[in-house]
């Protein structure tokens, strides 16, 4: 069974209908990535997914429970947690501060999952006192997905990780998402840069203009010419 | 004749690099298309240009002079609005002598006082803040006057007024726009309101929305939105017009119609500088198409160069 | 005092209320400026008036004040409302490229500090005493005609009895006008249609029928012919006054010129209400009996006895009242089944003029009649009719409040036509996108800047004005009539009618001092000590208010205005 | 004979200060996190102001006064009342912060049966009802149940009203309309029951502490004389109020090396602790801060050379400067109470977990949501803070004034926006340096400039004039 099962999700912002009716699913332990043009409602699926904005149709279950209607701090208690794509980081609070917020939901700092993630990310380390607003962008996204991870979530949703860093750090963003995800954290990723995602990826969802296109493994995908073609025209149906 | 010209245009948000030393230009009478993956800088490049947002360094040229310095108030607008400011002080002045009972020169020399301090507070005031965002903010305007619009990716309808109000208000130069020739020379501003009502009607016909000319702005279709915004734009009458995604969320029978609209009015003489994701559209519409990544120009040329470059196909999908 | 001199101080109120509120409204309706300050510029429109036409204070005992420059009104009211506005730009420059709500703290902070300067600087207008013994404007020749000494105009010394003349010259030119302009919508068709232009025909001396007939057939343009024959009833009205008995000639004038406005009234009412159910109508007719009836115990045990009686009658009206209130709140839930919102407004509405009817016409006889039977009854109602006319001493005769009353009027009327035609043009449609989208109007090149600042002089203007007619109109200012809270009743007052519509903002301010005075009237039968809290919950109902329509009603009675360019044209 | 001067100024800015930073505080959290520019802030000083008089002068309460035997007592029935109302207030916050699980001990972090939880919950409000009975009529005993009543009754409106028009997306303008209409309900509501009177706390004018009698709210004047030999400092007791004639308390002497040892000494204590604790790996994550431990460092330093270095002296005959600071008890104690407030306030923001959540919701509160902070429950406890400290507020104001008016939150509604935008909307910490300097400038501003005290608040408005042409970001920066 799968860990998170999406059905026909129907979603958008005010009037306007962004997803007609997409659907999901990610199994455990896996690395699946979202790729799609732009205004394909990627971003869109994700905070449907985790009760950002409302689902207007369709279901969401993660681990055998129907979590459609819940709020997002409910959505955080059942094991799924989010890194959004932009002002990922409380900046006033300390890096120590920011992990403390993402365990906010137990009742105790788990002091050892703080050091496990202090290893995953010896650049927090050595800033654990600093104040995040004061870090760089690449910093921001590790703290933002360290953060997300303190509860040893069973899925980590992250949007668009490697928008706005350097080659180099983009590199190190994916590693880390492998490396999460050998910890036992199921991973799904949207993700502008498509090749690279794909390549960490088990498999991997197209979205266009709000529908599926395709779904096959990652390298399958990478392969495909349709894909390639997606990106670099025939996006609306002009003639 | 180059009617824009960018340089080395740097932005950076908290730390990431939004722009990172972008430099391209635009012919006049071309339409030139901005295409990039998400993140490149697209919209940040948009908004330097239009004047929407400061660079922290490189140049924007319009026509050959640097937009900043076109955005700046001139001289002669200052010293209205500091005279202006001086005068009120001055009164405050005025009334403060000869509430404190002097004589006649007392007086005089209050309201110099007065006007002095004004004037000083006023301009020492612009001084302090000039620096900041918030003052730029209404500054954009003056590019607009001098013939550079913009569009808004999310269009920004005026949802409560109704279309054809939506055309009207665009229009530079109206004689209502000012209070006193409102109030004194109706029959000219009712004259004139008759005149850019006809031209509102006609910019309705071309763009064949007339049939919506009553309806509220804010009920209507995201294409028709669109259309709407590109006339509204079209009726202060530009040279170079940025469109920011033109088409997104257009259905394909509208989109055609917006495509048909901008070549003819690309016939007429205006240029445009386009972004857009639809690669079908921009591929038809561009004669030269602007490639960005990761905020730095990655090429510039025709369509079919574009789009056989293995470059731009790497930043599409990624490294 | 007759009922009818208690609603012409009232519609004085109102009157500079609707100046204040249009101030307001350009600035926050239509410009989106948040200037909780807005009583600033009413204080600065008063202060300025009232020192400029005083007499130097050292003419006066026990007061001090500056300036005392004995000007004439006609020059101190532009001069304040200059004043006003400059002010209002002062206040603006810094503080309009601010946040909302640094403006908003800025303006209030204003109108805090010009209120306590006022009250504690003792050489700038008498301190915390009351800055008084000022001249109103032409107070000496009334009551017209007959009020005694000449007035002199332009150096021309005018007698009462033609400033009589041409105080119904202005009022018939206008009236028949006004009077015109509404009857030409319709034919001839219904009795009421039939009754309005015979009433026409008549008070235009005849002149008018010829109008009425055009009217009937609805080709022509009319306005200049009724604003002609309105003058020629004018010219009639004032030779009659002038000549012959002058007691008959005011009778005659003003009596019709009063029925006049009874007739319009009601003709605008009708309008506006046409179409409306005769269930609905009946319905709002119960609600206002209803209304009066919670009072009836208080009235009948005497609430102002202080005994045990009255106590009972206090106790039933409170419960009584709290029943009506509950029930109203129920119907309004419950009115889904039988109609629209909007049509829950127009019954409460129409059972509010109900009420006034029964007020004014009816429960205004009451007193009469128990002192003088039906004849003393009969008088206050033939009174309360003829409004305009007030019984000194048996004489008829036009007195100065009722002249307050009517030039107010005309001022909002005329600031009322200025500032439609303003937001109806290219500016106030610059304004309004402004308020939407300031970025997208700075994307289509208009100085976002200079747009605010201008709405913000507008609106202090008006402000000014208003309080420039106030100074004048009370003869005495005092520190407290300039309270901050002012400010919040005026934006009641805008938000009630619908912010950004001029015509709603006017029945704000008419609903809001409606409710006033009923609520004063109400007070009335309590227990003395009692008053004083009844004053103060009153105030607390009102923000209450407040905050009831902004959450379930935002936009207001009538909502915002679509004065679409598209339709002044045709 | 001595005069007062800028010193006393300073010092009564900074009573001032004191009283308007405990406003300022509330009004700052809910304005960063519940993101309501709450005009009607002073209302709830106010509201503080009169529910204290409910234990202060229970004679004068309408309808309560049916249960006084006296003005200034209660009978048992009222007794009982005065019971219910501070325990049930102590209940209700606990309950506005955590819900009925809180109640049952749901956020002790251990499991415990409900019973237990509501029986300890239930002690600990008896604890408050029986502290606020026992002590009645002090005023102290007014400012707990003032406290407890406006920590329940402030988070009601974030749920009855505050959150509605928020779920609608309301826009800050009519937020702030909102406000404001709710301001007026509060205040004439309050006049409509009270009547618009003034009205006076009765506060002893002595205590007496081991014996010994202390004056209260008598002033205490402090003399200072500069002499070519040092600096002589006479406290002289004004005696009771009233009557009485000033009583020389102690005259001391510092001699010109002793004071420029104290400064020295001090500066160096200061800087030196705080360049230890920047060193020793510290940093904004604990409640210290090293300019924090500097400043406290040098306060303690500072106290113990005052009262270590002095010799006894004689009034001098001639002196190259004097002033006079006229403080007395109950101002000291105004100081000292605000600044335990903050105190506990910036704990509480540090160390504590709900701390932390407010401030990160202050940061992003559609981050905290998705990280799974329940942003309702935070907004609600910013509104129970908001409260506490506006009771404190309103009785300290209402005590040191003298009176108690329904206008009194009003006025200080100005001065406490000028604290928080001085300081940068969205800084609690901008908001408490920006309240003294606020309170600073208007006592300060009124002495310089010799006009009278009804100015006051111009004075207050006219630095957050300038501020605002200057600096609108407020002096903490851009913390938005």
């Amino acid at each position: 069974m799968a860990l998170l099962e999406a059905r026909d999700i129907v979603s958008g912002y005010g009037d306007a209908e962004i997803l007609h009716g997409v659907s999901m699913d990610v199994h455990e332990d896996e690395i699946v990535c979202i790729i799609g043009p732009n205004g394909a409602g990627k971003s869109t699926f994700m905070k449907a997914v985790f009760g950002l904005i409302d689902c207007w149709e369709g279901r969401v279950e993660f681990d055998g429970e129907e979590i459609t209607e819940y709020r997002p701090d409910e959505i955080t208690r059942t094991g799924m947690c989010y890194v959004p794509q932009t002002d990922n980081v409380f900046p006033n609070l300390t890096v120590r501060e920011n992990l403390e917020m993402g365990a906010y939901i137990l009742d105790e700092v788990p002091e050892q999952q703080v050091e496990e993630l202090f290893d995953l990310f010896p650049v927090l380390d050595e800033r654990r006192n600093q104040r995040a607003g004061a870090m760089s962008g690449g910093q921001r996204q590790m703290l933002a997905m360290a953060r997300a991870l303190m509860v040893d979530p069973g899925l980590m949703l992250v949007d668009e990780p490697s928008a706005g860093l350097a080659p180099d750090l983009v590199d190190m963003v994916f590693e880390k998402i492998v490396e999460v995800n050998e910890t036992g954290t199921a991973i799904l990723m949207v993700e502008q840069n498509a090749r690279q995602a794909l390549r960490n990826s088990d498999r991997g969802y197209v979205l266009e203009m709000g529908d599926n296109r395709f779904e096959d493994s990652g390298d399958a995908l990478l392969e495909n010419e349709e894909v390639a073609e997606l990106y670099l025209g025939g996006g609306g149906d002009i003639e | 004749m180059t009617l824009l010209e960018v340089e080395n245009l740097r932005k950076t948000f908290g730390g990431i690099v939004a722009v990172d030393g972008a430099s391209f230009s635009v012919e006049e009478g071309t339409v030139t298309g901005l295409i990039g993956p998400n993140g490149a800088g697209k919209t940040t490049t948009f908004n330097l240009v239009s004047g929407f947002y400061e660079p922290d360094s490189g140049v924007v040229r319009y026509r050959g002079t640097d937009t900043q310095e076109l955005m700046t108030p001139s001289r002669d607008e200052r010293a209205i609005w500091v005279s202006s400011a001086g005068v009120g002080f001055g009164t405050v002045g005025l009334a403060g002598a000869s509430l404190s009972g002097v004589a006649t020169p007392g007086l005089l020399a209050g309201t110099a006082v007065g006007a002095v301090a004004g004037a000083g507070i006023y301009y020492g005031q612009e001084w302090l803040r000039g620096r900041s965002d918030d003052t730029r903010r209404t500054r954009p305007f003056r590019l607009s006057q001098a013939g550079l619009a913009r569009t808004f990716q999310i269009t920004r309808e005026l949802q409560g007024m109704s279309v054809l109000e939506n055309l009207m208000l665009a229009p530079k130069g109206q004689r209502g726009e000012n209070l006193t020739q409102t109030w004194f020379n109706r029959s000219a501003v009712l004259e004139q309101e008759a005149s850019v009502r006809e031209e509102a009607r006609d910019m309705l016909e071309f763009l064949e929305i007339d049939h919506l000319e009553t309806e509220e702005a804010g009920n209507l279709s995201g294409g028709q939105r669109k259309l709407l915004e590109l006339g509204r734009i079209l009726m202060t009458d530009p040279d170079l017009i940025l469109l920011d995604e033109p088409v997104a969320g257009v259905n394909p029978t509208l989109t055609r119609k917006l495509l048909e609209r901008l070549e003819e009015l690309r016939d007429q003489g205006y240029s445009f500088l386009i972004v857009e994701h639809d690669m079908e559209v921009i591929m038809n519409i561009s004669d030269t198409i602007i490639v960005m990544a990761e905020g730095q120009k990655l090429m510039q040329g025709t369509p079919e160069e574009v789009q056989s470059d293995e470059r731009v196909i790497d930043a599409y999908l990624g490294g | 005092m007759a009922i009818s001199g208690t609603l012409v101080s009232l519609g004085t109120f109102v009157a500079i209320y609707a100046l204040l509120s249009l101030g307001l409204n350009i600035k926050f309706g239509y410009g989106g400026l948040l200037d909780i300050g807005h009583v600033t510029f009413y204080l600065l429109g008063a202060y300025v008036t009232a020192l400029l036409v005083a007499p130097p204070a050292a003419d006066q005992q026990f007061a001090d004040y500056v300036l005392g420059l004995d000007l004439a009104w006609i020059v101190a009211v532009p001069i304040a409302v200059v004043v006003a506005a400059v002010a209002g730009m002062l206040i603006a420059l810094p503080a309009i490229r601010l946040r909302e709500d640094y403006l908003a703290i800025t303006v209030l902070g204003f109108s805090v500090i010009a209120k306590r300067v006022i009250q504690t600087q003792g050489w700038l207008a008498n301190g915390p005493g009351s800055l008084r013994n000022y001249p109103a404007p032409l107070r000496g020749a009334f009551p017209l005609p007959g009020g005694g000494e000449s007035i002199t105009l332009v150096g021309l010394g005018v007698p009462p009895e033609a400033l009589f003349g041409v105080v119904v010259l202005i009022l018939w030119a206008v009236g028949t006008y006004v009077l015109g302009e509404f009857g030409r919508i319709d034919s001839m068709d219904s009795i009421g249609d039939r009754v309005f232009h015979a009433v026409f025909a008549v008070t235009t001396l005849g002149v008018g029928y010829l109008a009425a007939r055009r009217l009937a057939s609805g080709t022509e343009r009319v306005g200049a012919l009724t604003v002609g024959s309105g003058l020629v009833a004018g010219v009639v009205a004032a030779g009659l006054s002038l000549t012959g008995s002058v007691s008959v000639g005011v009778l005659l004038t003003l009596g019709l010129f009063s029925v006049f406005t009874w007739l319009l009234a009601a003709r605008i009412v009708f309008d506006h209400y046409d179409g409306m159910p005769a269930r609905d109508a009946v319905a709002a007719l119960g609600l206002a009996v209803a209304f009066v009836g919670a009072f009836l115990p208080l009235i009948l045990l005497g609430g102002e006895g202080g005994n045990e009686q009255s106590r009972i009658g206090l106790i039933v009206t409170v419960v009584l009242l709290l029943v009506f209130v509950y029930g109203l709140v129920y119907l309004s839930n419950h009115w889904e089944g039988y109609g629209s919102g909007s049509a829950f407004i127009s019954v409460v509405g129409v059972g509010a003029l109900w009420l006034f009817v029964i007020r004014y016409f009816l429960l205004a006889l009451v007193t009469p009649f128990k002192q003088g039977g039906a004849s003393e009854a009969l008088g206050q109602l033939f009174q309360n009719l003829t409004w305009l006319i007030q019984f000194s001493g048996g004489d008829p005769a036009f007195n100065y409040a009722r002249f307050v009353f009517t030039t107010a009027i005309a001022v909002v009327g005329a600031a009322y036509y200025l500032m439609e035609i303003t937001v109806a043009s290219p500016f106030g449609r610059v304004l309004k996108a402004i308020r939407d989208d300031e970025d997208a109007a700075t994307a289509l090149g208009k100085n976002t800047f200079v747009f605010k600042i201008q709405s913000m002089m507008l609106g202090s203007a008006l402000a000014g004005l208003a309080g420039a007619l106030w100074a004048l109109s009370v003869g005495a200012l005092v520190h407290t009539m300039f309270a901050p809270r002012i400010t919040f009743i005026v934006f009641l007052m805008v938000i009630i009618g619908g912010t950004a519509n001029n015509r709603g903002v006017l029945l704000g301010s008419v609903i809001y001092w409606g409710f006033q005075k009923g609520t004063e009237d109400i007070a009335g039968f309590f227990p003395p000590e009692a008053r004083s809290s009844v004053q103060a919950l009153r105030i607390a109902f009102i923000g209450a208010l407040l905050i009831v329509i902004l959450y379930y009603r935002p936009e207001g009675i009538w909502g915002e205005q679509t004065t679409a360019s598209s339709e002044v044209e045709s | 004979m001595v005069e007062t001067g800028l010193l006393n100024a300073v010092v009564t800015g900074i009573v001032t200060g004191s009283v308007i930073a405990l406003g300022a505080i509330g009004l700052s959290l809910v304005y960063s996190i519940a993101e309501v520019p709450n005009f009607a802030h002073g209302e709830l000083l106010m509201l503080g102001a009169y529910m204290a008089i409910f234990v202060n002068k229970p004679g004068t309460v309408p309808v309560y006064e049916l249960l006084a035997s006296d003005t200034q007592a209660a009978t048992t029935a009222g007794l009982v009342v005065l019971f219910l109302l501070a325990a049930g207030g102590a209940v209700a916050v606990i309950y506005q912060l955590a819900g009925r699980e809180g109640l049952a001990g749901g956020y002790w972090n251990r499991d415990v049966p409900d019973p237990v939880g509501y029986l300890v919950h239930a002690a600990g409000a008896s604890v408050v009802g029986l502290f606020v009975v026992v002590t009645t009529p002090s005023i102290w005993s007014g400012m707990v149940l003032a406290m407890v009543l406006l920590g329940a009754f402030a988070p009601l409106l974030e749920r009855r009203l505050f959150r509605k028009f928020r779920r609608k997306d309301a826009e800050l303008a009519t937020m702030l309309i909102v406000t404001l209409g709710l301001s007026f309900v509060l205040r004439f509501t309050t006049q409509a029951i009270y009547g618009g009177q003034t009205r006076t706390y009765t506060v002893p004018n002595v205590a007496s502490v081991f014996d010994t009698t202390v004056p209260l709210s008598a002033a205490q004047f402090f003399d200072f004389y500069l002499t070519g030999s040092g600096l002589v400092v006479e406290m002289i007791n004004t005696g009771a109020v009233g009557s009485g004639d000033p009583v020389s308390l102690f005259v001391v002497e510092y001699a010109l090396p002793a004071l420029v040892g104290l400064v020295v000494v001090t500066v160096a204590v200061g800087y030196g602790a705080a360049r230890w604790r920047r060193q020793s790996g510290t940093t904004a994550g604990q409640t210290v801060g090293p300019r924090l431990t500097g400043g406290l460092a040098g306060l303690v330093t500072l106290l113990v050379l005052v009262v270590v270095l002095p010799s006894s002296g004689s009034v001098p005959d001639s002196s190259v400067a004097s002033t006079r600071i006229s403080l007395s008890l109950m101002r000291g104690l105004t100081i000292t109470l605000a600044l335990l407030m903050m105190g506990l306030l910036h704990v509480l923001l540090r160390e504590t977990k709900l701390g932390v959540a407010m401030r990160a919701s202050s940061d992003n509160l559609d981050l905290a949501k998705v990280t799974g902070i329940n942003t309702d429950q935070v907004i609600t406890a910013t509104w129970v803070i908001a409260g506490v400290y506006a009771a404190i507020g309103g009785v300290m104001l209402g005590v040191l004034f003298v009176q108690v008016q329904p206008n009194i939150g009003f006025f200080l509604l100005l001065p406490m926006f000028a604290g928080v935008i001085l300081g940068g909307i969205g800084s609690v910490y901008g908001a408490m340096i920006g309240s003294f300097v606020v309170g600073l400038s208007m006592d300060v501003g009124i002495y310089l400039l010799d006009i009278g005290t009804v100015l006051r608040v111009p004075v207050a408005f006219v630095v957050l004039f300038v501020v605002l042409l200057v600096k609108p970001e407020g002096i903490a920066g851009g913390a938005s």
